[in-house]
């Protein structure tokens, strides 16, 4: 009985060592999960609210502020206006920057490459097509 | 470094802000653009200082092939080919838009979305949206670029089951994204993109020509949804803020211009309006007659009156007549005419397109009125010079109905004592119905081409 | 020995129990911390940027949302914009209110009290004279 | 849950700018005033069902009681008596402030900003920057308050070394912030309340009566501030988005304000301007003569006219004339005579008091003609009957470069063919400067109370 006894505290204890392992790698588990966790809620911000609200809330605002600039605009520059917006819609090279940021090479890279170029022809294209609409009006005299 | 990037991404968004802001005004305008061009270099040197940004080879040589494209484009263009451009500069965003957002897809990890194959659902839809309104932007705006240059026929293109078929893509794509958020599979992003690059085409095919400007503008809008969407999938701001605004832009325009033309946006879009230019119309000339006059009578009744107003129109922009019209109206005035120009809110082919070739011909913008600002005197007028307009100066629009422009606003030119009719024919215009004051007693019609016919006239002026 | 041994074994599995319980409860621990972290990681958003930045630029938007907004008020209707301003600032009734929130009594609740009185007079008050006002405001016949 | 409340903010926060949109055009702004209380409604509604907002009963009965309080105000309240409840109203929005900052302060944890004696840094600043502005607005209001209802001297208050002993305490204040910081400790909190409520004092007691709607406006420009602040703290959109459109609106109305009196924004700020009414001026009459009339005269000339334009004044709201002036302005209608009103930017004593005042007398508001739109007109008018206003037109501040309004824009009723003044004396209006008007030639003065004269002048077309 006794070895029997001890077989099974043995083994006992064998079974709470590995319990115990097991738990002291949920544990780590847990704390590597933490960053993640942590990533996710990185989408939300202090009041709670997750990133989307808040990107929300911007674009609205945003979509405001458009609506009355642009009424604003005078007819007369509604060509130059097309010329502008054109070019600050290039904007997505932010976007494509980062895909080509990255110092090895993948297709991701070469999308944003050539998402760089498409952008770039779009920016100086549209800026100077502006500039020499405007540089044409001129006062009388 | 990321609040250092944010807030400089803030500042880029406040220059967006003033450059369109500077437009309210010609005085402001340059200014306005100085404000984008900083905007855009600062958010160009934000990002470049991204520390995911390693590599910088590459990039500065992709900007610079970009830049040098764009640049030699847009200095090399002509100003007559500006709607034509502005749509090819949209299809060129379009594109890239789609190509972000399948380096997204391929490559979360940079933008801290998820990791390839486990996107978060959010950013899946979100990247769909920004793909898919990108590949339509591309294939739309390549559409209207070549209807606008006359590559493709201005003719609509219609067939039977064309809504459906359209109505069954864009059902079709719901699916593709739902099935996309489901699976992560990436052969669904491309169908995604293969079905929104197919309903570009079938979207604007059947519009016509003429009808373009407001497809450009609409497309334009789009270019700012999409940014925005892949802002909100980047959880960046700046693309959202700036995205906000150009689509803005892009729909007030558009909206402008279907109250310019007194239709609705739907009616538009759903396409088969207008066609060739003077597709009909000319034919039931039969019972009525118009005066036919030569340059030299225009000469002479328009040295002999004390004030002249301009009317410019499409057919002004065809014939580059506006250096000739320039010195046209130099002699005239300084034969003592009072000489200023009237302009429809959409003369010609693109919203401000008149205002451009002017300023392009060095027409002092004082002297260039609106038509809310100018109609009223054309009542006290002497002469009114139309060259090229047909559609913004036909009296149906007021009273007649039955006529398809009826409601829409237009120059009250027939109240003035003598109309000048400077076109090649008695053919109507982009909307393909005849024109009653080409008929009236006080008409006089110059038929020939506008510049040849102004310059003629100046011609005549300076004997 | 195997009596000793036992008690060796069954000590050790005590200890080992213990300290299994220890272990269990750092893994409460840091799941209860999580949440904190979580807070404090709320007060970033995805992008990195502090909530302030993001904040920041709500402000900023907001601000020329106000100025065109503001401008276009016809100048007939200032006093009524006076009026409803005056109303929309006490806003700050929703500070008011979580401030006066918990179910236990302290200063900052009175304080939070006093301050819901004070912006419900202004929210009551500025409304119901800008209708006075407006309706005050007729078209001719 | 917490999602939800952010979205439920948003539409607050839109619902907010659609009221200010609403306020565009009188046809619209009854719907933007729905708009606004929609907005608030979903805010404390939203606000109510947080899960830290855990007893009602407390804040029910607050509501209840402050609801009532405010609504009985708003409901006895004379029109005339405005611009003093507006300040009233923004006293208590200053102090409501300083509780909710307060409270923070003492319960940071509500709010997620630390515990009780260590609150974030970033917090701390916003915190104590909510509450000295809260306070300045506090106290700043009372004394504008005092000013406009006459409780206190109209007087600008000044001493030597009033505009040290201010700079003085703004340093202090930012001494005691920084210590606030470094320390947390409550004291600092309080004196930071402490000073800035005697700044409040200190830098309005000095600035005249007459000056205070703009200071009005100010105050009400900072409680926006002040919110956009607790905004900041709180971390929550709807505070900031609120609190800079309030400040953008009391900003731009302090600057149109200015503007239509021809000073700069720290000149009225700096104080010193004005003080009682008909302070100086009334006294060098001397060589000049003015024609005195009576109401029947005055009866008699406009029943004769066929044109005739009345300009309202600060008198007018004091005299509370504008009923009898409706009654005055239908007669004459029925007579044939044309009648419209012609409202100054700045007349009366603040922005909007007389569109208001003559709106409460049913006068319909498209009668009511701003500066730039009637201006033009006087020269075309038989009779400007001016009643209880000088300043605004004084055409000194057209033509005399030494006089204190010389560039302020003003009504140009010189030009009609005659112009009725009615006052109580000769003596001069806000800006304490004789008006060269009195002793025109083609002007008669008709002597008395502005409601009493006008009746009078009823009872004599009656006849
Ligand atoms: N601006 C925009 O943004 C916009 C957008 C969408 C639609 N549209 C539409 O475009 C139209 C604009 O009106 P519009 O009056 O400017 O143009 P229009 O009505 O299309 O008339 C242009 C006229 O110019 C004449 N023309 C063409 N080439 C010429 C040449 N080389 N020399 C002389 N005449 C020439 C044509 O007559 P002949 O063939 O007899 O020479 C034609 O009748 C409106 O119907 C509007 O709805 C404009
Ligand atoms: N509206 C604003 O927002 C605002 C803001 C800041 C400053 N202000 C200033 O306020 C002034 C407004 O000009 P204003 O022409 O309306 O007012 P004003 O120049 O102050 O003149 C008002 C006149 O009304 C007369 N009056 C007073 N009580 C009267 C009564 N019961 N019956 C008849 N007449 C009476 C006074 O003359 P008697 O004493 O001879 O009767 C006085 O000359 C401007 O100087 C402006 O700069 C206005």
């Amino acid at each position: 009985m006794s070895t029997d006894n001890q077989k099974q505290l043995v083994e006992g204890t064998a079974t709470l060592a590995e319990k115990l392992q097991a738990m002291a790698e949920k544990a780590r588990e847990l704390a590597e999960q933490t960053p993640e966790i942590l990533a996710n809620a990185a989408a939300t911000h202090g009041d709670g609210a997750p990133f989307i609200v808040t990107a929300f809330t911007v674009f609205i605002l945003a979509c405001f502020v458009g609506y009355y600039v642009v009424w604003k605009v005078t007819p007369a520059l509604h060509s130059p206006l097309m010329g502008i917006t054109n070019a600050i819609s290039s904007v997505i090279i932010v976007g494509a920057l980062i895909a080509a940021g990255p110092m090895d090479w993948g297709f991701s890279k070469v999308m944003g490459l050539l998402a760089v170029i498409l952008a770039s022809i779009n920016i100086f294209g549209g800026f100077i097509v502006t500039r020499r609409m405007l540089h044409m009006f001129k006062k009388k005299g | 470094m990321e609040t250092f990037a944010s807030f400089a991404y803030l500042i880029a968004s406040v220059c967006f802000i003033m450059a369109l802001r500077g437009l309210s005004s010609p005085e402001t305008a340059r200014q306005g653009l100085m404000f984008g061009m900083v905007g855009m270099g600062i958010a160009i040197i934000t990002t470049l200082m991204l520390p995911i940004v390693a590599s910088y080879f590459w990039i500065l040589l992709c900007i610079a092939i970009g830049g040098s494209i764009g640049a030699t484009i847009a200095h090399k263009i002509e100003m007559t080919a500006l709607p034509q451009l502005v749509a090819a500069f949209h299809s060129l965003v379009g594109l890239a838009a789609v190509f972000v957002a399948v380096s997204a897809f391929y490559n979360p990890e940079a933008y801290h979305i998820g990791v390839f194959g486990d996107i978060h659902t959010g950013s899946l839809i979100e990247m769909s949206l920004g793909a898919a309104i990108g590949a339509v932007t591309f294939t739309g705006s390549i559409i209207a670029w070549g209807k606008l240059q006359g590559t493709i026929s201005g003719k609509p293109v219609t067939f039977a089951g064309q809504h459906q078929l359209n109505a069954g893509l864009g059902l079709l794509m719901i699916l593709l994204v739902i099935l996309l958020c489901a699976t992560n599979a990436t052969f669904y992003m491309w169908a995604i993109i293969a079905v929104a690059l197919a309903l570009g085409i079938l979207m604007i095919i059947p519009i016509g020509g003429a009808d373009m400007p407001v497809i450009v503008s609409m497309l334009n809008s789009y270019s700012g949804w999409a940014a925005a969407g892949i802002g909100f999938t980047l959880q960046n701001n700046l693309l959202i803020i700036t995205g906000a605004l150009v689509g803005a832009s892009g729909a007030i325009l558009s909206y402008i211009m279907c109250k310019g033309m007194n239709r609705s946006f739907l009616n538009v879009l759903l396409g088969g309006f207008g066609g060739e230019q003077a597709a009909g119309g000319g034919g039931d000339t039969g019972d009525k007659n118009a005066k036919i006059g030569a340059a030299d009578d225009a000469a002479y009744i328009m040295k002999n009156a004390s004030s002249v107003i301009i009317v410019p129109g499409y057919g002004m922009a065809v014939a580059q007549a506006q250096h000739a019209l320039r010195e046209m109206a130099d002699i005239l005035k300084k034969e003592g005419v009072t000489v200023r120009y009237a302009i429809h809110p959409v003369a010609g082919r693109m919203p401000g397109h008149m205002n451009v070739l002017l300023a392009e011909a060095n027409v002092p913008y004082d002297e260039v009125l609106e038509l809310e600002d100018i109609n009223r005197d054309f009542a006290q007028t002497d002469v009114v010079y139309v060259i090229g307009a047909n559609d913004i100066t036909n009296p149906a629009a007021k009273n007649d109905s039955t006529s398809p422009i009826y409601g829409m606003p237009v120059l009250d030119v027939e109240k003035s004592k003598t109309v000048l009719f400077v076109k090649r024919s008695l053919g109507s215009g982009y909307a393909g119905i005849d024109n009653p004051l080409f008929y009236q007693d006080h008409t006089l019609m110059l038929l020939g081409d506008a510049k040849k016919m102004t310059e003629d006239i100046v011609k005549a002026l300076e004997e």
